[in-house]
Order: C-alpha cells, then structure tokens, then sequence
C-alpha cells in the first residue's frame, strides 16, 4: 500500500514536485516579514527542476493512483508546455508585481497552484481528477485577476470572470453527472471502452454536450466568448498573458485527452457541433477584433480567433491533429507571452496605458522591443518562417486529411482579416510619431531574458518545426 | 401511491417551490432563507436514496457553513432590496427563460420517454444502496480509490484560503 | 416502525421535554444564587423555600408582558429566529444515550436513547451549525444596528469556533472508531474516559463549547455594555423567554454532549463487578450521568462569573490562531499514536 | 418504488431554475447562490445514480462538489467584498466600467 502511493506519487513526479513547491513557497512567505526575492528564486528554480522531472518521467507511460492520472508520455508534454509558460510568466512578471503594486508573495502562491490545477486537468484519466483539477486552475485565476484590489477594472474582472467561470462549472458537473449516470463510471478509459454503446443513448450524448459547453467556456469559443475581452483588458497583464496561453493550453489539452483521444467522436453529432464553434469563433474573434482600440482587449479577440483555429484540430481528430494542436499551442504559448509581456512593459502603474496608440513611436525609444514584438505579430497572423505559420499549416493539413477542406477555406480566409489589425500594431510601432506622454519601459534583467527565450523560440521552432513536430508525434 | 412516492412529492415540491421562491425574491436575505430550505428538502431526498452521510454532509457544509458565509456577507454589506423583477424585465430576460423553457422540454422529453435505454433497468435503487451510503464505506473508497483527488482538494482549499486572504483582508501591502 | 414503536418514542421524548424544562428553570437559579455567593451577595431568596421558585415567577411575569414587534422588523423572520434556536438546542439531546442497559417496556427492549443513529456525531455538529441561524437572524430581522451587529458577531463567531469544535471530535472519533454516540460511551468503560486519553482535545472542545454557546467569557452577540443586549434587544415578552430557555438549553445540550463524549457519559467506573440487578444499574448510570451533567453546568455557571469578557479580535485570535492549530496538531498526534501502538 | 426519471426530472427543473436566476437576477449574491442551486441539482443527479446503480463513485463526487462549492464560496465572497470597497455596490448593471 505504502509502496504503491509512493511509486505512483513518484510517476506522477511532476504534479507532486509543484504540490510540494508551492506548499514551500506558502511556507516561505508566512515565516518572513519581508516580501519579494526568495519567493520569486524559489519559485523559478522548483519550476525548472519541475521540467527537469517530467522529462525525466517521460518513459514511464501508464497510469497511477488506480488509474485516475496519466503518468510519462502526453502527461509529461502538456506539463513541459504550463510549467514554461508559468517560468515566462513569473520572469517576465518581476517587475510588472512591482509597478501595479501586486509585489507580495500570494502572487507567486497563486501561479503556482493554477500550474498544478493546470498539470492535474490535462493528466486527469478520471473525471473526478479532470474537474477537480479544473477548479484548482480556476479558483486562483479569479484572484488572479483581481489582484490589485483597488482597481476598479482588475475588481470587475475578477467578479465577471468568477461569476461566468462558476456558472460553466455547474454545465460541466452536470455534464458528468449524465455521463456517470450512462456508464456507471467516471474512468475515461472505462468509458472509451464501450463508447459506440453509449454514443446511442440520447442522456449520454446530452451529457458530452453539456461537458462540450465547459469547455468551450475555458478556450473562450464562441458563443461562450463574453467573458473574454473583459477579463483579459481588466486584469493585470500578465495575469492575462498566463490565462490566455497556459489556461487556453491546460483546456485544450484536457478537451484533446476527453473527447478526442478517448470519446473518439469521430462522424458524431458532437463533431458537428465542435465545427460550429470553430467556425463561429475564427470569424467573430477576427471580425471584431479589426475594430479594437485596446492592445490587451485586440489580443483577447485574437485569442479567441485562435481557439477556432484549434478547434478545427479538435473536429479533425485522429494523430496527426492532436500533434498539431500541440504544435499550435507552444507556438501560441511563446508568442502570446512574449506580445503580453511587451504591453507590460510599457504600461503605466495604474493599468492604463495599453491602447494601440501608446505603442506610437515604439521604434525610436526602444528599437529591440519594436522589433521583437514585430516578430510576435507576424508569428500571430501565422507568416513563415515563425511558429505562427507551422501551427496553422499542421492543423489546416490535418483537416484536409480528414476532408474537412471547407474549415481549412474559412481558417484561411479570416487568417487574411487578421493581417489587417496585426499590422496595424506593426505600424503604429514604427511609422507613427511619439505621443506626448512617453512611456518608458521597464523590465529588468529577468524580463529581458525571458522576452529573448520567447523570441528565440518562435523564431527556431519556425526555422526547424521538426524538433517540437517529431517530439509530440512521439506520443502516437 | 406508495408511501416513498408520497415523501418523495412533498420534499420535490418544496425543492421546486423554494427554488423558484429564491430566484424572485427581491430581498438576498430572503433568498438566502429560501436556498436553505432547498438545501434541506435536498437532504432529505438523499434520505430517501440512503445516502445519510451525503444528507449530513449537505446541512452541515451547505446550510451550516456556506450559507451562513453567504448571510454573514449580506448583512455585512447591508444589501438592499433590489427592484423587483416585473419592473426591469427586458426583452433579454424573457429571451433567457424561453430558452431556458425550451431547454427544460428537452430534458424532460430525453429523460422521461426515452424508453429502451440504460434508464429503464432503473426501475428500483440497487440492493447496495444502503451498504455504500455509510460512513465506513466511503470512508474506505475515499482513502484508496480516490486519494489522489482527495489529497488534490485539499490543495484547492488552501488555494481558496489564499485566495479569499488576498482578496478581502484590509490592511494588504 | 409500528405504533408502539412511535408511543416509546413519544415516552422518551415528553420524558426529555420535562426534565430539560424543570432543569432549565433551576438552572437560572442557580445561576443567580451562584453569582450572587461568588459576588458576596445573598441573590434571589424570597419566591418558596430558599428562593427555589424565583424563575416560574420570572417566567410568569415575561409571559404576561407585551409582545413588541418593531414596526421596520421582518415580521416573519422575527418570529422564525427564536423558534429555530429554541428547536436546534432540544433536538440535539435527540441522540445522547442516558444509561447503558436496556428496560423493557410494552414487551420491547428499549434502549435509553431518543434515537440512536450510526452517525449521531455528525448529527450533533450538524445541528450545532444550524444553531447559529437563530441569532443571526433575529439580529437581522429587528433592524436595529445593535442586533445587527450582535447577529453578525455571532454568526463570525460561531463559524470559527465550529471548526475547532470539529477537529477536536475528529481525535474521539479515531479513538473510538465509530460515529455512534453509544459505541463512544461504551468505548470509555472504567477510567478509559476520552478526557483521558485526549486531553488537549477535551479542552479545545470545551472551550469551543462555550463559544458555541454563547456563554462568557464569549457572549459577544449579547455583550450589554456595548450592543444593549445584542441580538435580543428588540424582542420582549413570549420570544425574549425562548431565547432565554434557548441559551439554557443550549448549556445544558453542551454540558451532556461534553459528558457523553469526553467524561464517560453514563459510565460509572466498575460498576459491573457490583453485579447489581439490572433496575438499580440503570438507575445508578442515569444518576452518575446526570450528576456529571450538573457538574459540567455548574463550571459554565463558574467561569462566567470569575473571567472577563474577551475583546471581539482577541476572539477571533484565539479562535483561528491558538484553538484551530491546536486541535489540528491533536488530530495528527492521534494519529501518529494510533499508527505506532 | 419511485423511479429514477423522478430524481432526474427533479434534478433537471432545479438546474434550469438556477440557470434561469444567474440570466435574470443582477444582485452578485444572488447569481452566486443560483450557481450553489445548479450545484446542488447536480449533487441530486449524481446521488440518484449513484443510490440506483450501486455504485458509490457518484457519491464521492458530491463530496468534491461540495469542497469545491466550499472553495467558491470563499474567494467568490471575498471577490464581491472587494468589488463593494470599490464601487459601493453589488449590483452588476452598475458594474460597467469594462463593457458586459
């Protein structure tokens, strides 16, 4: 008994170390008086060693805890791919605190456990795992947001993004309850057993619906988008920059664990309805998104945008989609991060600041950063050679495959509207004259390096698309 | 009508009518008393399903904790009353509960004629209803079966007390 | 469940009814005659023999007052508040065994218990946290700032003390190994009381106890120098009196629930090897049972009058940073001892 | 013996109550207690289940859903007491410096 709890805890190294990480770092904070350095290296550094074990846990494949979370293999990936996007974020974050005076230790506490919450969600075999881990991703990110409490907006969004999260969690529990009910179980490989038994009863069909709307809620897809551009321009922003990639990812990797490597909805009416929100998502994220004066709230309609475009991944189905949405979301993840990061920087101590027209004249105060987020905005619209373009290209080709030829024309045509309003940025950035109030930009070292490391990386994993490709097709 | 069918109608129509009584009531305390009406009618009807621990869990957790959170922060605010719903009815709020009609048919029509299905072979609670609703058995599952949820919850109400820390307490840095 | 069954526990229940009543109005006063010995007063000595029948004239003269219901009041939720608590404090007693053995009556064996159910720990809590509802509400329902405050005093207060409340039954539960009021007494034959083997337990309880209910050195929600009289200011006549029986009622739940589950309930050490026949046992047990039930009453009666009232955050203090941890620290102690014997 | 369309059916109306609350009411409160009563619709769901197929996974789901629920309430409250430092109000028509 004693043994097996612990070779399982041992498998599931990952999740276990980032338990005992941040239950360190409360640790920390509540001894000391003063705030700020330790919790930050110690947080960075468990992070890393973090990484350093879900590679090395990578080969044991299988399950632990009688089956309830995944070990090895898929586990391991979609971990790698929150922890960089928590390290990026808490780098990229060190001054950001400071500035909007969000500098004490809760803040570092709260990222870390949304990065359990996350690693637990996509590794959760057992539905009761999956939504646990749900709301333990969610539940920090409500604080999160509203973590500058005296702000008007950052308290708004904090109440909006808690009221709409709350309400899709009861879709989503009473979409498992149904399916319980069908099955008996909550086991996801007990159920993908016998799923063309199931698929025939009108509750459990209802039931995967119902889950399908909790989903849809957590990637922000149409028509459950609403909650998006507020939250994402209300809170701070790299808080923001953390739900759009690393939550986006953590949904997305749980939504390709459930249904499609598992349900295998294949030809079902849910497949349809995926189609739909995919759909309705690229148009009316890009559609509106040309109309935004807001950077923050721009990139919270392009996000959108994106989740349509791997939604196709998701109506795809079968390998090859599933190791492109992966592909999708480290492109997404390094780019999304790096965009955010840069709005940080320049923005002012009182969350103002962030309209398109405050990157005027980015060029000549800070000609790298105008550049880097150049890079950023052509990786977006999905332009070779950066990792934009691979993401688009895997999941289009997949969906050609599986003869969805007709997603892959709308993918295509909005991704022709979005050139409009990232270029936009482009050229406020570098052809328009300063403004009168000039805003420098503050990062600091860590900010720096970790806008580097997102640059590099969209930069390489466009150039050699491979390395990442053979390494999440690894898993098939 | 059997005597279960009887028990089973009355707490429903409690559950039913305190629930509708909560969402129109303009005042939250009022509401709130009302939602713990239905907490209790629910555990009563897990009673009637042999799910005791359930049912004491429910009062001691809703209605013993989470509610009186829920009143304590009410009257902390000193709420008002707000305006009563047939005067700001607009045209969207008559459009959510035609969906919500419409949604409630559907279920309804799913549930009750779907005749064939895994539904019909429960026409009765299973023999082992009364075995696994104690305390013992749970016990025993929550601690082998479950444990990596469990420990993982009590992660999530750490999590919460930070959250709620960092939220609502007054001298903050 | 036949119509003898319910007349047995009809019995037991008007049985219940009366002795917690008469207790009640004793209960007041002693209270006065001991505050007035430990104050050097004489107290009430005049109503019967040695003021023995103080309260009934009390009582008598409450009930013949005005009934005031403040015209900005919640009428019916005014009304409701005194009823829940006075309901929440009887039905408790539900579940607390008095004695051991079993009598026969109409040809049954029954047991000395209202009802005896597999989770009558639980029960208790439970209905502990329903108690609360009573004071807040009726702070709220009187639209009155004191009663406000009183209400919400309470409502604070008894959350956090609820807690230590639970984790300190959590070390008796390990102990005993079953939810069952009656398996908890009868795990405490001899000297193997729970106060015994979980004395740091023991003393969070009690004092979670008396925050419970409302007792000094905790009767904040009616602490009269600085909210008048708390949640009851504005309540006269009928209700004020349900509150008053509620609050004795309340000691009374708390002072058996302590016995039962910490100083051996009914259990007189040694008594089996007396070999009495089975009437005088009963009688013996439900005697010790009720002797230690008059001595816990008579500790309540004794800190209120010998310790100051607690300011409202040293309270809370105390409540979640001194009582939490250590009832939280006594759960795992009791494990760690349990895991290596 | 009641059938378990009964509880589902039962079940069901409660949720679309609460669902109906959360779209119509604007108090925060109040669409927060609404999302409890769509909880708790769940909660019977998977009691029901769970007591008709002798299978006692759905029971433990409650106890989750409730710590869960535990859990919400606690930073939900803590969310809407902040947002009433700021704004004096709870009332969501009024919140509307970021558009709905």
């Amino acid at each position: 008994m004693m043994e097996q709890l612990l070779t399982d805890s041992l498998n599931t190294a990952p999740i276990t170390g980032m338990v005992i990480l941040s239950l360190i770092v409360v640790m920390i904070n509540a001894l000391k008086k003063e705030p700020l350095a330790t919790e930050y290296w110690v947080s960075l550094v468990g992070i890393v060693i973090n990484i350093g074990l879900a590679v090395w846990v990578f080969p044991e494949r299988g399950t632990a805890f009688s089956g309830s979370v995944m070990t090895g293999g898929y586990a391991s990936v979609t971990a790698i791919i929150f922890l960089t996007a928590a390290a990026l974020t808490i780098m990229l974050a060190r001054v950001y605190i400071d500035k909007i005076g969000a500098n004490f230790g809760e803040f570092f506490h709260l990222i870390l456990f949304v990065t359990t919450g996350m690693m637990s969600f996509a590794a959760g075999l057992d539905l009761l795992v999956t939504f646990v881990g749900l709301e333990l991703m969610s539940i920090p990110l409500y604080v999160l947001a509203g973590i500058t409490r005296r702000n008007l907006k950052a308290t708004e969004a904090a109440l909006k993004y808690f009221l709409l999260g709350a309400f899709s969690t009861g879709f989503f529990v009473y979409g498992i309850g149904l399916i319980y009910g069908m099955t008996g179980t909550t086991k996801i490989l007990d159920i993908a057993q016998n799923i063309n038994a199931y698929s025939s009863e009108p509750l459990f069909m209802v039931g995967a619906g119902l889950m399908l709307v909790g989903f849809a809620f957590k990637v922000g897809a149409v028509p459950f988008h609403m909650w998006v551009p507020d939250v994402y321009e209300g809170s701070p922003t790299m808080v923001s920059a953390f739900m759009s990639t690393g939550v986006k990812a953590a949904a997305f990797s749980a939504l390709l664990l459930v249904f499609t490597a598992t349900f295998d909805f294949m030809h079902s009416s849910i497949n349809t309805v995926v189609a739909v929100l995919s759909v309705a998502s690229m148009v009316i994220g890009n559609i509106v998104a040309l109309s935004q004066k807001n950077f923050k709230r721009m990139l919270a309609y392009s996000s959108i945008a994106h989740a349509g475009y791997m939604l196709i991944g998701i109506t795809a189905g079968g390998g090859v989609s599933i190791a492109g949405v992966l592909f999708y979301l480290v492109a997404y993840m390094l780019t999304n991060l790096g965009a955010f990061g840069i709005a940080s920087f320049i923005e002012n101590s009182d969350q103002t600041g962030t309209d398109i027209d405050d990157f005027r004249g980015l060029y000549q105060r800070h000609p790298a950063l105008a550049v880097i987020l150049g890079v950023f905005m052509f990786s977006l619209i999905g332009l070779p050679p950066f990792a934009g373009f691979f993401g688009k290209y895997y999941i289009f080709v997949a969906a050609i495959e599986n003869g969805y030829t007709w997603l892959t024309i709308v993918g295509v045509i909005t991704s022709m509207i979005s050139v409009y309003y990232y270029l936009r940025v482009v050229v406020v950035m570098f052809f328009q004259p300063e403004g009168e109030q000039v805003q420098t930009a503050r990062f600091g070292r860590e900010g720096a390096f970790a806008l580097a490391v997102a640059a590099a990386g969209v930069l390489l994993i466009g150039v050699f698309p491979s390395v990442v490709l053979d390494w999440v097709s690894a898993l098939f | 009508m059997s005597s279960e069918l009887i028990v089973f109608l009355i707490l429903a129509a409690v559950g039913v009518l305190s629930g509708i009584l909560m969402i129109t009531r303009p005042n939250p305390v009022n509401s709130a008393l009302f939602l713990i009406l239905n907490f209790m009618a629910l555990a009563g009807l897990y009673i009637t399903l042999h799910a005791q621990f359930v049912a004491i869990i429910q009062i001691l957790v809703y209605a013993g904790a989470i509610m009186v959170l829920v009143l304590f922060v009410i009257m902390l605010l000193n709420l008002e009353d707000e305006e009563p719903l047939r005067e700001q009815m607009s045209k969207r709020h008559y459009g959510s509960l035609l969906v919500a009609l419409l949604a409630l048919v559907l279920i309804v029509q799913v549930i009750g004629w779907n005749s064939g299905g895994t539904l019909e072979t429960m026409r009765e609670q299973s023999p082992h209803a009364l075995r696994i609703g104690t305390v013992e058995h749970i016990g025993s599952v929550l601690f082998t079966e479950h444990v990596y949820p469990f420990e993982l919850t009590s992660i999530l109400l750490l999590a919460a007390i930070v959250g709620a820390i960092v939220m609502a307490k007054k001298r903050f840095p | 469940m036949d119509f003898t069954d319910i007349l047995i526990s009809l019995i037991k229940i008007v049985v219940m009814f009366g002795v917690v009543l008469l207790t009640v109005a004793e209960l007041v006063y002693t209270e006065r005659r001991i505050s007035a010995f430990i104050q050097n007063r004489l107290g009430p000595n005049r109503v019967g023999w040695k003021g023995l029948l103080q309260p009934y004239a009390d009582v008598l003269k409450l009930l013949l007052k005005e009934d005031i219901v403040p015209t900005a009041a919640n009428r019916f939720i005014h009304t409701l508040a005194p009823v829940i608590s006075i309901a929440v404090a009887f039905s408790t007693l539900a579940v607390v065994p008095i004695a051991g053995e079993t009598i026969r009556l109409f040809g049954r064996e029954v047991q000395m218990v209202i009802a005896d159910v597999n989770i009558g720990v639980l029960y208790i809590l439970a209905l502990t946290s329903m108690g609360v509802y009573g004071l807040t509400l009726s702070g709220w329902s009187s639209n009155n700032k004191y009663s406000l405050l009183g209400g919400l005093r309470s409502s604070a207060q008894m959350i956090s003390y609820e807690l230590a409340m639970g984790l300190s039954v959590i070390g008796v539960i390990m102990v005993t190994g079953s939810l069952r009021l009656t398996d908890v007494v009868a795990h405490q034959s001899g000297w193997m009381w729970n106060m015994i083997l979980q004395p740091v337990g023991f003393v969070t309880f009690v004092v979670a106890a008396f925050a419970e209910t409302n007792r000094a050195p905790f009767d904040l929600p009616e602490a009269e120098p600085e909210l008048v009289g708390g949640y009851h200011t504005e309540y006269s006549s009928f209700k004020f009196a349900l509150f008053f029986l509620a609050e004795y009622a309340n000691m009374i739940t708390a002072s058996a629930v302590i016995v039962t589950l910490y100083l051996g309930g009914w259990q007189v050490p040694y008594l089996e090897l007396l070999n009495l026949p089975v009437g005088v046992t009963i009688a013996l047990q439900i005697l010790a049972f009720m002797l230690k039930v008059a001595f816990m009453l008579f500790v309540f009666q004794w800190v209120r009058w010998s310790v100051p009232r607690f300011r409202y955050d040293q309270l809370m203090n105390l409540g979640w940073k001194v009582m939490l941890p250590i009832a939280l620290a006594n759960v795992i102690v009791t494990g760690i001892v349990m895991l290596l014997l | 013996m009641v059938p378990i369309h009964y509880y589902l059916i039962l079940s069901a109306v409660m949720f679309i109550t609460g669902v109906v609350g959360v779209l119509t009411r604007r108090n925060a409160i109040i669409i927060f207690m609404c999302i409890e009563l769509m909880l708790n619709s769940v909660n019977l769901t998977f009691v029901a289940f769970s007591a008709y197929l002798g299978n006692e996974t759905g029971q433990m789901f409650v106890f989750f859903i409730m710590a869960v629920a535990a859990a919400e309430a606690a930073v939900g409250l803590a969310i809407v007491i902040a947002l009433f430092r700021n704004r004096q109000t709870v009332n969501i028509n009024d919140v509307n410096i970021l558009r709905w």
